[in-house]
Parts: C-alpha cells; structure tokens; sequence
C-alpha cells in the first residue's frame, strides 16, 4: 500500500515536471505568461513586456507594490500603437525572489519569451546580477527603483527612471540638517545589504556632524538594543534605510518605547505598512520618496478605484489602498516602456533600446528623461511624514540637491 | 546605566524566548540525534496563526487554539516526514528536516505573499512599563519568569512521571527502551508536543516582542535558539536554557557595542570555543566510543 | 638489545575509580604465538587498547622492538587516586595515536568485527596497505605512483590467495559469512605488513569446527610470514593448541603465566575461570 | 581486470569529450535568446555539480559533516572577483570606497587579449580555490576534532563569521563592503567576436562545462586513489581506519581542504556565472541547497551528485515556473497558480524524493557501475 501510494506520487511528479518541462521549454509562451487585464479586445498583435520583480525573498513585498503600478497601466492601457498598427501588452512576469543566485534564471526566461524590453527590478542586487543577461540578449531594461550607481554603470542596456542612491542620501543628510539641525545621526542598515550600506554612507558623507553607524545582522527582529543605544548616544535623528520587513519592525518598536527621536527613511520605508505599525504613535517618521500621493489625482483615484475591485491587488497591497511611491514609479515605468515602443516604431528589442536614450516622459512622479549612463535626469524628492493620527503621509517638502 | 540596564532587560528577555525554543531543539535531538531544522519555522507558524486567527476569533478563543494547532502541527511532523525515516540514515532525516523547513517558509510566502504581518496586541503583556527609567514591554518582564515557571514544570514532568521515565530511556539508549517494551513511538511524538508547544508559547512572547512577521522570521531565532542548545550542551534541558541566556545576553552586549556587525560571528564564534574546550557543549554527556 | 618484539612494563589503566589493568607485566618474543587469556572483563581487551595507542595508560610504558613506544605516569586527579607501586617511575609522555603504532609494525583485529562495510573484499585489504604507500596526494590523484599502486594491488591478490580469499574478492566484505570475515580481518591486518600480529578474541563467536580450523589458519600465517601472534582468547581449545606461552589476568591483574600445560593445572586459573564464568 | 578498467576510463573520456562538443554545437546552433533558459541552466548546473560533488567528498566520502560549504564559495568568489576585476573598472565597481586597494587584474597581467583571458580567470580560479583550502586547513585545525553534528554547526558558524567579515565596511577597499564586486570576465566573455563585436561562436556554456568536467575528474581520480580509498575507510568506521595506520587527523584534514579548494573554486565559477560577487548570496541557505541536491542524488556517488544538480536546478528555476503564473485556460482562472506556488511545489517535489527515494537517486552507485550490471544480468539471462 505505502509503496503504491509512494509511485503515485512519484508518478504525478514526473508527469508534472514532463508537463512544465514541455511549457517552460516552448519559447512561444502563450501557456506560460498571462494576457493581464481585458487584454483579449486588442486583436492578434501582441507586444511583450517583461517584468522582472521579486515576488517572493526579502524584497517580495516591495516588488508586488511595484508590479502594482505596471498591472494597473497595464489594465488602463492595455494597447499600443506601434508603428501604425494595434498591438495588445502582454506583460510577461519572472520572480528573481529578491536573490543574486536566482536572478540571472530568471532573467534568461524573459528573454527567452521574447519580450522586446524588461521592467524592474525592486532591489539593485538583482538588477546587477541580471543585467550582463539582458545586455547580452540586446534587450534593454528600465529600472524602476532601483537607485544603486552599480545597476546602470558600465552596462549599456540598463536604463532606470528613478533618482540614485547618491542623491537619496544627500538629500536626506540636508532634511535632517535644516529641520532638525541635527548634530548626531545614528544610522541603522542590514548587514551586507548594499542598498542600506550605500545611502547610510552617502547620508555619512552629507552629513555634518557625527555619524554612529550599526549594522544588524539579516532577519534580525530584535531591534531594542539598536534603539536604546541611539537614545543613548544622545542622537538627534535616527537614518535607517532599511528594507519593509525590517522597518515595520523598528517602528512598531520606536512606537511602544516612545521613542522621541525622529526616524528618517528612504523610498523603502514609503509603504503603507510603515504607516499601519506607526499608525496611533507618537513616532515621527521621515521619508524621502519619489511620488506623494495626491500628486496626479487621476492615477490616484483610478488605481484606488481598481485595488477596491480586484482583492488580490489589495492584498498585494498590504491590505488598503494607500498607495506606495514604488507603485506610482511602476506605473511610470509601464509608460515609459509604452513610450519607447512607440517612439522605436517595432517590436524589435534593439529598435526600443535605440529609441530609449532620447526619450522623455511627464509621469505622475515627474519629468523622466535618461542621461548618458542611462540614469533617470532628477532633481527632486518628496519628503513626507506620516501622520499617525490619520495613518496618511503628508507632503514635508520638496527637496533638490544642492 | 540607563543604557546598560536597557541591554540587559533585552538580552533577558532574548534569552528567555531563545530558551523555549532551544528546549524542543535538545530535546528532540536527545531523543532522535535529530537537529530537527523545521522548529523555528514552527515557532513562525504559530505566529502567522495567531494573526489570521485573531482576525475574526476573540484572543481568550485563539491563544488556546494557537497552542493546540501549534502542537498539532509538531505532531504531523513528525508523523509524517521524520516517522517514516526511523531506519534511514542520519543524513537523511536531517535532509527531511531541511526540507520541511522549506516547505513551511514557502508556503508562509505563498499564504502571506511575502507581506509582513502585524501580530496582534495582547492585553496585559503588550504594555508598556518604565524600568529605571527604562521603557520597556511587560512581556520582556514576563518571559524570563515564564521560562522558569515553565521549565521547572518540564523537570517535573521527565523525572516525575511515567512518560518522562521513557523520555529519558529513550534518550539514554534507543535500542534497548525499545527492546524494554518502551512505546517509541508514543514517547517521541510527546517529545515533539511539548516541543512544539513551547515553540508556540515561545512564539506568543517572541512576536509581542517584536511584531512583525515575515516567512524567514522564524530561522533566526531557531538558528540561535540551537546554537544555544549546542552551546548548553545538546540533549540537556538545564543546559539549553543556560546557554540561551548566556546567548541572548551575550548577543544583546555585542550589538549594544561597537562591534555590532559582528554580532551573530560572535555568537558563533563563542559556540566554536566552547565546543573546541569541551566538545559536547557546557553540560553535555561525555560520549565514549566503545573499542 | 633483548630478543623480545613487544615488552609491557608496569602498565595500569585506571578508569574514574576502577582499575582496568592493574601493573602489568609481559613479553612477547620474535616468532611466537603468546595468548592472554582471562574471565569477561579482566581487562584483556583493555590491555590491547593500551598497547595499540587507544588509550593512554594510567602508568607504565610499552615498548616495541626494543624502542619505547607508550609511556606515562599519573597526572591530575589520577595522582591522588593512583597508588600503584611503580607510581612516577615513567615521567616522560609518550603517547602516539593508534595509527602511528600501526606504522610501527603492529597490526591488530577487533573482538567484534571492524570491517569496512560498503568496501569489497580485495578493497578492504588494499585499504591497509595506505599505511605504507609513500606518494603523497598530488601523485596519488594524478596517477604518477602506478608503479606502487600495481605493486600494492599484485600484493594484495597474493595475500587473499594465501589466506584463501581469493575466489570472493570482488564480494562486499559483510556479505561473506562470519568464519570468512574473520579471516578477511586478519588478512587486512595482515596487509599493513606488522611484525607482531595482535589478535582480539579471533574465535568469538565460531563453532568448534571452525575453531580448528582458525587454529591452523594461525599456525600457517605464523609459519608463512615469520610473524610474531599475541592473542586473547576465550576458547581454551585453540589457545591450549597453539600458543607457546600464556598469560592470565583476572580482574586486571597478572594471575599466572607459562605453558599451556603449568596454566591448566594452575589452581589460581581454574578458580577464576570457575569463579566468574561458566561460558568460557 | 586492470585492462577493463583501462578501457572504462577511455570509454568515459569518450563520453565527456562527446558531451563537451554537443554543448558547444548546440549552444551555436540553436537561438541563443530562445533557448537561453537552457543554457543558463545549464551553465548554473554546472557550477552546482562542481560544489555539490565537492561537498560529497567530505560528506559522502569521508563522513565529515560539514556545512561550511557556502562560505569556501564565499572565499572563492571573492577572490576570483578581487583579482579579475579590469583596472578601468575598478573606480566604477568600489565608487563607495573611491577606488580599490588592490590595483591589477590578472588578465591584463597576462597581457589582456584572448590568452590573458584564459591565464587570467584559470589563475583566479585556481587562487580562489587556494585561499578557501588555505582557510579550511586554519579552521580544521580546532573543528576537524569535533564529532558529526557538532563538526557540522561548527563549520556552519565558521561560514557565517567568513561572511560577517566579509560584509565588514572596514575591509571595504578590498571586499566592497556590502556592493556587489561586478564586471570581471564572466562565462559570456568566453564567446568569441568578431570585429563588429558579432558574436561568432558561443562557448559560455562549454566553458562552464569544461572547467566543473575538469574539477570533477580530478575528484573522481582522487576518490579512486589510495587517499581517496583511505578516507572511504574513515567514513565506515573510523576506529578501524585508525587501526590499520590510517592518520584520521591528517586525512580529514586532507579531506577537508580539498573539498574547500573545489567548494571555492566552483565559488569562483558561480561569481562568473551571477556575473556579481556579493557576501549576501552565500548563506546558510544555499549550503543547505547543495546539502539537497547531495542527498538526492546519493550520498557517496559523484555521478548522483551531477545529475541531481542539473535536475535540481532544472527543476526549481526553469521547468517549475509556470506555477508562478496566473494562468486561464478557457477564459477560467487555474487555482493556486499564483507567486510563491512554484516553491511550494518544488519542497513538496523534495519531501516526496527524500521520503521514498531514502538513498537518492544512485544510492552510492556510480552510473557505469548501473550500466555494467544491467550488461551483466543481460549476459547472466
């Protein structure tokens, strides 16, 4: 009996893994990639755009966000005029789980459905270990946040619309400067995360007065002693730029000591989980970000409107509709890619990567155009704070590097 | 001081969620030679439980089912992926262990979609207190006492009563118990159950603590809760709880310092010397191979 | 130089409290087949231990050959238990590991089997000539040592013909049965090319047919390679038959010693042998 | 019988070299960007064979216990990437640090081109391999005492500690802190160009196999020798070992940095094949998925080993993929297919292999041992 049911089982997996070798196999795709939203109006001609976000890993949450906006663009947008003729968007998805080791598969299976450009990806590890794939294809990649100098750098075909890690950090070391005329910063990051390292040393560099910097260890929880010790060190403002799962953490923390110093975040921070574990506190939280809502009433009350209908965008939304600064970049960067079809008149990958370093875009978040690296031209950050009594961001300011 | 006292109150408080789940460790692997890897992840569930239960039953109802689900999953654990390998070698059931470990995090991931969840507050030990001027959660009081309570009940339990009689035979030589008539099987799932339910009791203290979960939330503490294990002396209860308390000090020290980043190489490293020093941890049985 | 291949001096092995082997004394000459026999638990196999480098005896020395091997007196807490009478004589440490005494020139059996089980017959004996090959592991893994290895392997065919192996070398090692495996055992130890041959309780377990035939097996191996045998043993029968001298301990101590005819009339002997076990 | 075994290693050799070519013409002859899914895999599959094999050495061959595995990949990566990364590149790649502090690269020391090429990543290989064993042999000197499953936490911890110190923001000019090391020749600059920067013909996926075939039957050669015979009999009972004059201290440590020096050496591979070398990749998680496909493939067998790595990574990143994905068939929504379900699957895949395939896939058999006995019960019939 037991060995009967053991060959069953067996059975069904080979089956299955016969079956999923024949469909990954097939380059054409039309088993494996979804025709997202009312995709099925726009007639036979289909252009692929891939996405290349982690959906699971330490980044998962933050990639769903981000895919949130390319899926609701999508849904809103769902044909383009290339050339002349109608074609349907197919966005054609690859999860890279948040992973160096996972990327480089996961990419090589965008390319192989022949999408003519790739989106993403939340989290510049990723992206860097995917790149060098994507140049080799002659597919071009727009970067939606991932703000590392190292994803754009020295790679032809990687083209981002977001604002860098350099500025970021600037840009915040000023904020807490000019509003809290701050004299000692404690900064807080993941250990061996590059995204934190970076802005915590360019916030170092910025900075004026004194730096403490700590690392935690990856899946830490146990936050206490890291803010007891900036209570101790008498800092002014707390910088962690750290990823959703880890500052959930520390401002649900922050919220039940009572902690009195304010909590300055970068983009990653800007989510509506932050918001929930802060929501009813006295925390003070500040992030930098690239959009605020409010911004472009239309997105805003569209895409809301749609998170409202479809519950499984809301749960990708971390259950509400408040909606992240790494949507609003999604969605952005689904028109860019629109954009770049358009401009480059075909389908054909290198035409879109000819037609991307002159083209330029008003999105919600901001005018985007590419610089020589292929960096996205900005100026400006959104600076806001999250109102706890609400559990809304407000608009702080505008910031500009100087 | 202030400072000193509030790394203290941590590295207690640590101490004390790292002991109820260093517990399942030693006692599994006294009774099975298992590092049975999926106990942090079982310890996760039991907090992702307790958040999809307490979203439509009162706490006074999930808290005891979170316990009994928690116990229950141990149990099916064991039942289903560490049973049938009884006779396989080692490595095997270790590899079984890993992959329930697995399974458990990528199902969280399926379930949650990777989002982190808030755990719910639960009245009495979610407030705050003010400790020498140090503002801390009730729960942090709470748990080193708990601990105690709960392990002097655990002491009772194996030397007082018939089942911890067979728990300890067991341990002390697999062969034989069985040959005395001993139901191993019987003895092994109640090692899991109260493993299991002091992971969720762990669990209960451990995500008031710290309130949001993620699918990974659980290896962490599992990996420092079995180092600490190693570390007393694997297979002796005494012995873990010592060593989580030396490692959750010991951890909150070193991050309170200027070597924080080395903070789990520290631990480690301590576990290294400890083992080099006296092999079989601070209280462990000294193994003999018989020539 | 004495003639004698291996001389135990004064040796006690003390465990916590107990006392293993209690200032024991023996020699074993070149060529001669000596047994050490003695009730369950009289510290024969202990002695064995001490003798091969598993332990480290409590005091006394070992010596091999005429060198020292094996030397040490009580240290720590085993200095206030300690009260033998050569207690501090041997102040030097000398302690090689088992392997090292091995490469010396002593090779030994265990009283409950030690083969390596996943291995073939051939492979196992092949296996304990790795003592004695001399290319290190670049060569080794790179093949430039064939010469050794094509010499080590004809050796080792030469070896289980002898000793009647041959026909099963391809065989797992725990597939022959029991008589045969002994006789695989004591051709492994065999292949490490020893001069003093150790053997631990050879016949446990064999029927009387076998036995016999495990005395002659003794005798040849003796005959064949010069080889000087130190056994213990429970079967009376095979060590009356074919050992020159015997030794006897009870409880840890050196009872009596001579020929097979002064031990079995010994009054000492009968008594511990009738005293403590019935089975032997 | 010494020539039967003469001919089974031609014959092997034959078989490697067949293989070797078919990489190479079907990577030139299919579509590169179709199939790329197969190469990639491929290529990962490799790279996992190598360590694999390289930890069955220690675990299957000589009963070590050791899960340091990721951490010796760790070293070797590093140090691959470290020596490998062109000078111009150097500022761009350590832009935090403002340049690194070592300032050569091996290609261009062999005078750049196509040769220094080749010298270049073999030598960085072949050092990053050199410092993972040279580490091991520091860290066997304590750990290699210790007893199965304390060796194996031991070892563990050691791995952490090596990333910790790698991570370390003060090594910084050196390891790039926590940033990626990039840009230094990958699997890809293998394919050869020509003057329009055309690729002509594609060798990526041959080099991977080349360089992890070359590792492996080094592997196989030493397991066959009298060493590798010598650390089989530790592994089944180490008193014996000792007994018959086998130094357990010198072999396990022999073991132990051999296995490191393929473990960095196959890191080195796998920084080419991520095209990025970053501490964060090398944790505890990834020494337990070698430790998998070790199991599944059989402890003990080296042809187990390979085959379960390509299987393994086949399976988990290419062929399970589908299951990522919402899927309609006939306008209605297929359920349970949604992110995340393809892991769920995959360690669903693994409890079944692992509870009713208890010794893997080859137990501890080799794939000629399998072939030669199906030829002998044919003969027998």
């Amino acid at each position: 009996m037991k060995k009967f049911f053991a060959m069953l089982l067996a059975l069904a997996m080979v089956l299955s893994l016969a079956a999923c070798g024949g469909s990954g196999g097939s380059s054409d795709g039309s088993g494996s990639s979804q025709p997202s939203g009312g995709g099925s109006s726009g007639g036979d001609k289909v252009v692929r755009i891939g996405v290349f976000e982690p959906a699971t890993g330490d980044s998962g949450a933050g990639g769903k966000q981000e895919m949130l906006g390319m899926q609701y663009g999508n849904k809103e947008t769902p044909t383009v005029e290339i050339g002349g003729e109608t074609y349907t968007v197919e966005l054609v998805y690859a999860d890279n789980a948040s992973d160096a080791s996972k990327a480089p598969t996961a990419a090589s299976q965008l390319v192989s459905q022949d999408v003519s450009l790739v989106l993403g990806t939340y989290g510049s590890s990723s992206a860097i270990a995917g790149g060098p794939i994507f140049g080799e294809a002659g597919l071009a990649a727009i970067g939606v946040t991932c703000t590392n100098p190292g994803v754009t750098a020295g790679n032809d075909y990687y083209f981002r619309i977001c604002f860098l890690d350099p500025f970021q950090g600037t840009v915040l070391a000023n904020f807490a400067q000019e509003k809290f005329s701050a004299k000692k910063a404690y900064l807080l990051g993941e250990l061996g995360n590059d995204y934190d390292q970076g802005l915590l040393n360019y916030f170092e560099q910025a900075f004026d007065g004194t730096c403490v910097k700590d690392s935690f260890p990856t899946n830490t929880s146990d936050f206490s002693t890291y803010l007891n010790k900036a209570v101790a060190e008498g800092a002014d403002v707390i910088f962690c730029p750290v990823s959703i799962a880890y500052s959930t953490q520390i401002v649900k923390l922050a919220a039940s000591m009572n902690l009195e110093i304010p909590i300055l975040g970068s983009d990653t921070l800007d989510s509506n989980m932050v918001l929930e574990a802060a929501k009813g506190s006295n925390v003070q939280i500040y992030v930098s970000t690239f959009y605020q809502e409010g911004g472009a009433p239309d997105f805003d009350n569209g895409i809301k409107a749609w998170l409202a209908e479809d519950s499984t965008a809301m749960t990708n939304n971390g259950g509400n509709d408040t909606i992240a600064a790494v949507t609003a970049m999604g969605y952005d960067a689904y028109y860019v890619a629109l954009e770049a079809l358009k401009a480059a008149g075909s389908t054909d990958k290198g035409a879109v990567k000819a037609a991307l370093p002159s083209l330029t875009y008003t999105g919600v978040s901001g005018d985007i155009a590419f610089d020589e690296v292929g960096d996205a031209i900005r100026d400006t950050a959104y600076i806001k704070t999250a109102d706890n009594a609400a559990g809304a961001w407000t608009l702080e300011t505008v910031q500009t590097a100087k | 001081m202030q400072y000193a006292i509030s790394i203290l109150l941590s590295g207690v408080s640590l101490g004390g969620q790292y002991a109820l789940i260093a517990i399942g460790y030693t006692m599994v692997y006294g009774i099975l030679r298992l590092i049975n890897f999926a106990h942090g992840d079982v310890f996760m569930v039991a907090g992702l439980m307790m958040v999809y239960l307490t979203a439509s039953l009162p706490l006074a109802v999930s808290i005891p089912l979170v316990l009994i689900l928690t116990v229950l999953l141990g149990f099916v654990i064991e039942r289903a992926a560490y049973k049938p390998l009884r006779e396989a070698p080692r490595m095997s059931v270790m590899i079984s262990a890993i992959g329930v470990s697995y399974l458990l995090q990528n199902l969280a991931t399926y379930i949650t979609g990777g989002l982190p969840q808030m755990y719910p507050e639960i009245p009495g030990i979610s407030a705050t207190v003010s400790i020498a001027g140090v503002s801390t959660k009730w729960v942090t009081i709470v748990t080193p006492v708990l601990v105690l309570v709960l392990v002097a009940a655990l002491t009772q339990l194996i030397n007082h009563t018939k089942v911890g009689m067979a728990m300890r035979a067991v341990a002390k030589d697999f062969e034989t118990a069985q040959l005395m008539g001993i139901k191993i099987n019987a003895v092994i799932s109640v090692t899991f159950i109260i493993g299991s339910f002091l992971a969720a009791v762990g669990s209960v203290l451990y995500f008031t603590n710290y309130q949001s979960i993620v699918p990974l939330s659980g290896s962490l503490p599992g990996l420092r809760a079995f180092v600490a294990a190693v570390f007393g002396g694997i297979g002796s209860i005494p012995g873990a709880v010592v060593g989580a308390f030396i490692i959750g000090l010991s951890e909150s020290i070193i991050k309170g310092s200027n070597w924080s980043i080395f903070s789990d190489a520290f631990t480690f490293a301590l576990l290294i010397i400890i083992l080099v020093v006296k092999p079989t941890g601070l209280f462990g049985e000294k193994v003999t191979d018989k020539v | 130089m004495s003639e004698n291949v291996l001389k135990v001096e004064n040796v006690t092995m003390q465990f916590g409290g107990v006392v293993a082997v209690d200032n024991l004394n023996l020699e074993v000459n070149q060529g001669e087949i000596v047994a050490l026999i003695g009730p369950n638990g009289a510290g024969k196999t202990t002695a064995f231990n001490v003798i091969t480098g598993v332990y480290q005896p409590t005091n006394g020395a070992v010596w091999f050959q005429g060198e020292k091997i094996v030397e040490n007196h009580p240290q720590g807490k085993m200095k206030q238990q300690y009260k033998g009478e050569h207690a501090g004589d041997y102040t030097q440490v000398l302690a090689p590991t088992p392997d090292k005494v091995t490469r010396l020139g002593m090779a030994r059996t265990f009283q409950n089997i030690r083969l390596w089980k996943s291995q073939t017959v051939f492979d196992n004996v092949l296996i304990a000539k790795h003592c004695r090959t001399t290319s290190n592991v670049f060569s080794a893994a790179f093949r430039l040592n064939r010469k050794e290895e094509a010499q080590q392997r004809e050796n080792v065919l030469e070896l289980l013909e002898t000793v009647g192996l041959a026909d099963v070398k391809d065989e797992l090692a725990t597939s022959l049965p029991y008589g045969k495996q002994r006789r695989l055992e004591i051709a492994r130890a065999l292949a490490a090319e020893p001069k003093l041959l150790l053997l631990d309780e050879p016949a446990a377990g064999m029927n009387p047919q076998e036995t016999e035939e495990l005395t002659a097996f003794i005798g040849e191996i003796r005959d064949r390679f010069h080889m000087t045998v130190f056994l213990i043993e429970h079967h009376m029968n095979l060590v009356m038959n074919i050992s020159e001298r015997i030794y006897v301990l009870d409880f840890g101590k050196l009872i009596a010693q001579g020929d097979p005819a002064a031990i079995q009339n010994d009054k000492r002997v009968i008594e511990a042998y009738l005293g403590v076990s019935e089975d032997a | 019988m010494k020539n039967t075994s003469k001919k089974g290693a031609w014959i092997g050799l034959l078989c490697i070299a067949a293989l070797l070519a078919a990489v190479v013409v079907l990577e030139n002859v299919l579509d590169p960007n179709k199939n790329i899914m197969v190469f990639t895999a491929l290529k990962k599959g490799a790279v996992y064979a190598l360590v694999a094999v390289s930890m069955n050495l220690l675990n299957g061959f000589t009963g070590l216990f050791s899960l340091g595995q990721a951490g010796f990949m760790l070293l070797g990566a590093y140090t691959y990437a470290i020596l490998t990364i062109p000078t111009s590149q150097r500022d761009a790649v350590y832009y935090i640090y403002n340049g690194s502090a070592i300032n050569f690269s091996l290609p261009e020391l062999f005078g750049g081109g196509a040769v220094g090429l080749v010298l270049g990543v073999l030598l960085a290989l072949i050092l990053g391999g050199c410092v993972a064993a040279v580490v091991a042999w520091l860290i066997g000197l304590p750990v290699l005492r210790l007893k199965s499953d304390y060796l194996a936490i031991a070892t563990l911890g050691f791995g952490e500690i090596i990333r910790a110190v790698f991570q370390w923001d003060k090594l910084g000019p050196v390891t790039n802190g926590a940033n990626a090391l990039k840009n230094f020749p990958t699997f890809t600059s293998f394919n050869i160009q020509n003057a329009n920067g055309e690729t002509v013909l594609r060798l990526s996926t041959f080099v991977a196999f080349l360089l992890a075939g070359v590792c492996i039957a080094v592997i196989v050669l030493l397991i066959n020798s009298t060493y590798g015979r010598a650390f089989k009999a530790i592994r089944d009972d180490e008193v014996a070992a000792e007994a018959m004059g086998i130094n357990l201290s010198r072999h396990k440590r022999l073991a132990f940095v051999i296995s490191s020096f393929f473990a960095g050496f196959g890191g080195g591979m796998f920084a080419m094949f991520a095209n990025q070398a970053q501490a964060k990749t090398f944790t505890t998680a990834m020494t337990y998925e070698i430790l998998l496909i070790v199991v599944i493939g059989g402890i003990g067998s080296v042809s187990g080993s390979c085959i379960a790595a390509f299987l393994y990574v086949a399976a988990s990143e290419w062929w399970l993929r589908f299951l990522d994905a919402e899927t309609f068939i006939g306008g209605v929504k297929v359920p349970l297919l949604r992110n995340g379900f393809r892991m769920v699957v995959f360690s669903v895949v693994i409890m079944i292999v692992v509870l009713f395939f208890r010794r893997g896939i080859m137990g501890d058999k080799e794939l000629p041992d399998l072939l030669k006995k199906r030829r002998k019960e044919g003969a027998v019939k």
